[in-house]
């Protein structure tokens, strides 16, 4: 079991992931890193710095850097992939996933089911999302997208153990995988972004994976299921905390897996707990919360003492200016006041 | 020449007539049986197109690749495909090579290095890329082909395709049959250089324009571009000028092109090219073998079973 | 009223599309059509003929044949609406909407925005859907990636009437709307794979528009409410009939407008009937069914006498054998079973 | 040159410098307020690159338009984006020529022309078509501009939106701007045609490189492409070779290129080949000038309010 692992070392997102490739690397020589200014020698290791340090041990033979062509990224990516590789692709920034729509959605989801099961697609898509004051073209968190193609897993881890868990998961599975990550989680410069907390989380040494499909329970509670991802989870628990005071008990469960989704951890805690709260940072209408909301709604509908609430980014592009950017996303004291008319 | 190469060369002819027919009496078969309800969905057929596929092919190895379209059937039978599980597939019947599940525009089989076609115009065009990127760094002697109709050439995806296969030095052979039009389109129309080998030399890859109703010309191509990139040294295109006889789909009219471009075209039909470098008797001969192969991939498909529906949930994930 | 229109004609939803087309041209000199193989001497009048005849009136300045380049389509379509222009554009079959994802999602949807509400994009995008035995790449219903993007709205329109009037509105409308088709719902040719419904309707001659954002109730019933598009909205009324053998009526919407989506509709009849089912030929996951069910989840939730019931395609992509394509289709059958267990 | 062409030239060349002068401030005013905290977000900034801008922009009317892209700030100063109001869409403030809701980014303003920039990679490059065919349609005699880079040229959007420009003969300028790095990847890594210009050729389309370090030379060749699209002629492609004297962001330790090839560069800079045709006191008239627009610029938007919080959730819809 990953968790009794002996595990002193506390390492960042970026760190964790950077290990994780280089193990993945290490133990199979068909794994290989395609995407933009991500090997070029002097550059920038990826535009969060998740592969620095990667040439240098593994050359550039596999660690392609592309022209800015996205299309190419996804479809060489698939494509290799169709010949057996394990390519673990960069997307910059997930807003430029619209780039190579079809690759994604009409080719490597597809590709297996077209071919009657004699295709697979073992490809890997790492995707950066959230809003960071960019703008409305490098702030998104188009997860939600994606959970709807039949064929693509759709991962979201939040922390350290998880990030690289999942992506050795990940690159290990014969299906094509999109992992989201959150751009203010990476390391100690987003700390600060996403409220002061410690983005560090123990790893250990020792090889593991974490399933994709299982969903984990961050903190047990009685009183109401809150099931949240990425810098929403942390204010999520952050309010879990402010809530003791009013001696309501939060179950905070971070679904990991968006797709194929872990419907049975989240039916299991609203059956105990008769609420349900969903926090995303994607917009809310056609939101992943939707369909874990409309699964609640149909499989739990007799356990139900409150209407399913959804706390998500509102309903426009992402803003530039701070005040608007703020007023956009889902907050803490939301979900704090959410909760509070939920349970009392 | 001298006799053994003379031997040989006949024997090319030959097994290229042989592939022609195929394909040629396999889509006008399809086509009848297509009409009178035997087979469900819509159809690209690839009469006329044939030397294409043929000549193509007949230069690859089976674990080269090769990429294809919403006009497919040629490409299948040319790169090995089962004729009667390609037919069963066309049925719809569990037999069919991709199980039913892929029909007529997604035809192939990984088998003998043929990914299912991609219906998606220029769709193969960035996959391919992907296909010689895992021959390259596998350090294989492998090929991979990507056809294309010239409609592609106007996609995104034809020009990252190219660029990259380039900067890459990738193992890919750029097939881009050029009949003219896509769909209704006359390429005139869509573009104003009409040869799109001058498109290759703005990536740095070499291009060549090709005979497309001519097997041997393209296989002479074909067989150069392959050596080529078996041999490390990156991309070709060639561009092989070609005419479809049928319409773009089951359902056109050809409103859009004169009957007598067509007749003029009809004259160099791939078929008449071939047999004339053929006695009556050789011809005669293949085109028995080519009947009775058809004749047992039609019975075949007839007598395979519809896929059982609870199929329909395989084959998402694995 | 629209209602109220003296009506006698009746016609197929592409001959309503090209009159309502032919209107706004006529009306607007700056409305103008663009797409690949709609108007070439000859050819088609596009995929499925909406555009016949036209060229001959409007000539072919003000239907622009492009080159097979979907981004071009969306981008231009994009760009002359910036400058005030109001485009019609073509997609072949809606599955090729991802090849220009970007153009819609991050540009189109999202200048009004960026730009501070000084830039308006008054396009229109035409794009059929559904399956027909095609296979995984053209038979795609993709509507509910793009209930998700703020800044764009979605129509499906399921008859002649409908379609016209939302068709006109959505020309005349500031925003770009995004207009999806079923392809067995335009005119004969569907009918008989559509199950022998007829599908034309009566058409008045005078102009009228039909708003986008209200659902129409089809059919008044008092026991369930069931909302649908396209086909399964004729496979859901003729459950309903089916159902009035058991003593069981089903209130059939139409919801027209899929974003904004009526809500208030929904909502009311969902309080009267406490039961709500959702088709869409759409698949499951992530589908829009998910949205509607959560909303009411949320608003409704005191009313519920039974599980919201989402039908739909099942998670697979589009297989080419008809008995798969049956398989995983919402059939009639499913509708009627599932309303008989709701409401037994 | 008479007195009078002589007389205009000067001017021309003072109100070119004013421009790059006006630009080259305005950037490093704005990289020092982003470091104290005062401009939020990211930067991606156009020292070195400013003759581009300021020459092509000389050439445009004001009911011209352009498109631009994550590096924007130089385009609007020169298509007359408000100083001030492009100074406060960078602090986020209401006042800002987007209301805040833009950004550096996405800096724009219709009112002079310029739509909103585009911050996808060669996003600009099919929406620039949209205007182009309107102007088209409209039989207006506007043209459009559209900025992009070099590493703009390997997507699928630069190929689709200068073929579908020559094909519909429509009135646009393709500016791309060669500063031989996209991010950190070299020009030569990604494509083996090192001139972009070559490119357009396949397409039909002129073109030309173009000394993008002198806003004279830029400003010509602009003149005749914004003309011969007026005229209907057609698109043209202008390479401008140029340089960035920034990192690619604010982040940038530039580790991918050499100081000598930077000291190169800057030896070519904007504001030296200018100066070199004006006198002294002129160049410092100039300076003085642009100075007071900026100072007055960084007081309006420090003393502009932040956007209503309310107003986030306006302009999603019309
Ligand atoms: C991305 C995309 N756009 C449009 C279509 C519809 N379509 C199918 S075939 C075709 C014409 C293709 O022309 P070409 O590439 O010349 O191939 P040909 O049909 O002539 O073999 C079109 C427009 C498609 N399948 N995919
Ligand atoms: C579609 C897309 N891919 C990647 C990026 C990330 N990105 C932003 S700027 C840039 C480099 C652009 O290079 P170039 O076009 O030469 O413009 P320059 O930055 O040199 O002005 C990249 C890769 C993006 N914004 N959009
Ligand atoms: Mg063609
Ligand atoms: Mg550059």
């Amino acid at each position: 079991m990953p968790e009794a692992a002996v595990a002193t070392r506390r390492l960042t997102i970026a760190e964790a992931l950077r290990e994780g490739i280089a193990e993945e690397m290490r133990r199979d020589p068909e794994v290989f890193l395609i995407g933009e200014d991500i090997g070029v020698e002097g550059g920038f290791g990826g535009a969060f710095g998740v592969y620095l340090g990667l040439p240098e041990e593994f050359g550039h033979e596999r660690i392609i850097d592309t022209p800015i062509s996205e299309k190419v990224i996804a479809g060489a990516a698939a494509g290799a992939a169709m010949l057996g590789m394990k390519p673990i692709a960069d997307m910059q920034y997930s807003d430029f996933l619209f780039e190579c729509m079809d690759e994604l959605v009409n080719q490597a989801a597809k590709m297996r089911y077209m071919s009657g099961g004699k295709v697979s697609v073992p490809m890997v898509m790492r995707a950066p999302v959230g809003m960071t004051l960019r703008g409305a073209q490098h702030g998104q968190c188009p997860e939600s997208y994606f959970i709807h193609v039949p064929g693509l897993k759709v991962v979201a881890p939040s922390d350290a153990y998880h990030a690289k868990g999942i992506l050795k998961a990940a690159v290990r599975d014969p299906n094509p995988v999109l992992i989201f990550e959150h751009k203010l989680l990476y390391g100690s410069k987003g700390r600060e972004a996403a409220g002061g907390m410690d983005l560090t989380a123990e790893v250990p040494e020792e090889d593991y994976t974490f399933p994709i499909g299982q969903a984990v329970i961050k903190r047990a509670g009685s009183d109401v299921t809150v099931v949240a991802t990425h810098v929403s989870l942390y204010r999520a628990l952050a309010a879990a905390e402010t809530l003791t005071a009013d001696g309501i008990e939060c179950e905070v469960i971070d679904p990991l897996t968006l797709q194929p989704f872990d419907t049975e951890t989240i039916f299991g805690s609203v059956r105990r707990t008769g609420r349900l709260v969903i926090v995303h940072e994607d917009t809310l209408t056609g939101g992943w919360g939707a369909e874990v909301a409309a699964c609640v709604a149909d499989e739990c509908l007799d356990y139900l003492e409150a209407p399913i609430k959804r706390i998500a980014t509102l309903d426009v592009p992402a803003p530039a200016a701070p005040v608007l950017e703020q007023r956009i996303l889902p907050q803490e004291q939301t979900i704090v006041e959410t909760i509070r008319r939920l349970v009392g | 020449m001298d006799a053994g190469a003379a031997h040989l060369q006949l024997e090319t002819v030959q097994e290229l007539y042989r592939k022609v027919a195929l394909i040629r009496r396999f889509e006008d078969r399809v086509y009848r049986l297509f009409l009178e309800g035997e087979i469900p969905g819509t159809l690209h057929q690839y009469q006329g197109q044939e030397a294409v596929a043929a000549g193509v092919c007949s230069t690859l190895r089976i674990d080269d690749w090769i990429t294809s379209t919403h006009r497919p059937h040629g490409h299948a039978l040319a790169k090995g495909v089962n004729t009667s599980e390609a037919m069963a597939e066309l049925y719809g019947k569990a037999t069919g090579c991709c199980g039913g599940k892929g029909g007529s525009m997604h035809l192939g089989d990984p088998a003998v290095g043929m990914l299912p076609a991609i219906a998606i115009v220029a769709g193969g065009n960035t996959i391919v890329t992907g296909l010689g990127l895992a021959m390259k760094l596998r350090k294989s002697d492998q090929v991979a082909a990507c056809f294309f109709g010239e409609g592609a050439t106007n996609e995104g995806a034809f020009h990252e395709g190219l660029n990259f296969s380039a900067v890459e030095q990738l193992p890919i052979v750029w097939v881009c049959e050029n009949n003219l039009y896509g769909a209704s389109t006359p390429y005139g129309r869509v573009s104003l250089v009409p040869d799109v080998a001058e498109r290759a030399k703005v990536y740095g890859i070499p291009s060549q324009i090709v005979d497309g109703m001519d097997a041997v010309a393209v296989r002479e191509a074909s067989a150069a571009a392959v050596e080529h990139a078996r041999n490390g040294g990156g991309p070709t295109l060639l561009e092989c000028k070609t005419y479809r006889f049928t319409g773009h789909s089951r359902s056109d009219a050809r409103g859009y092109r004169t009957r007598e471009e067509e007749q003029e075209w009809a004259k160099r039909d791939p078929l008449i090219v071939l047999a004339a470098r053929l006695d009556e008797a050789t011809v005669a001969r293949l085109e028995a073998e080519v009947k009775a192969e058809l004749d047992e991939a039609v019975e075949f498909a007839r007598n395979s079973p519809d896929p059982d529906p609870a199929t329909a949930l395989e084959h998402v994930y694995a």
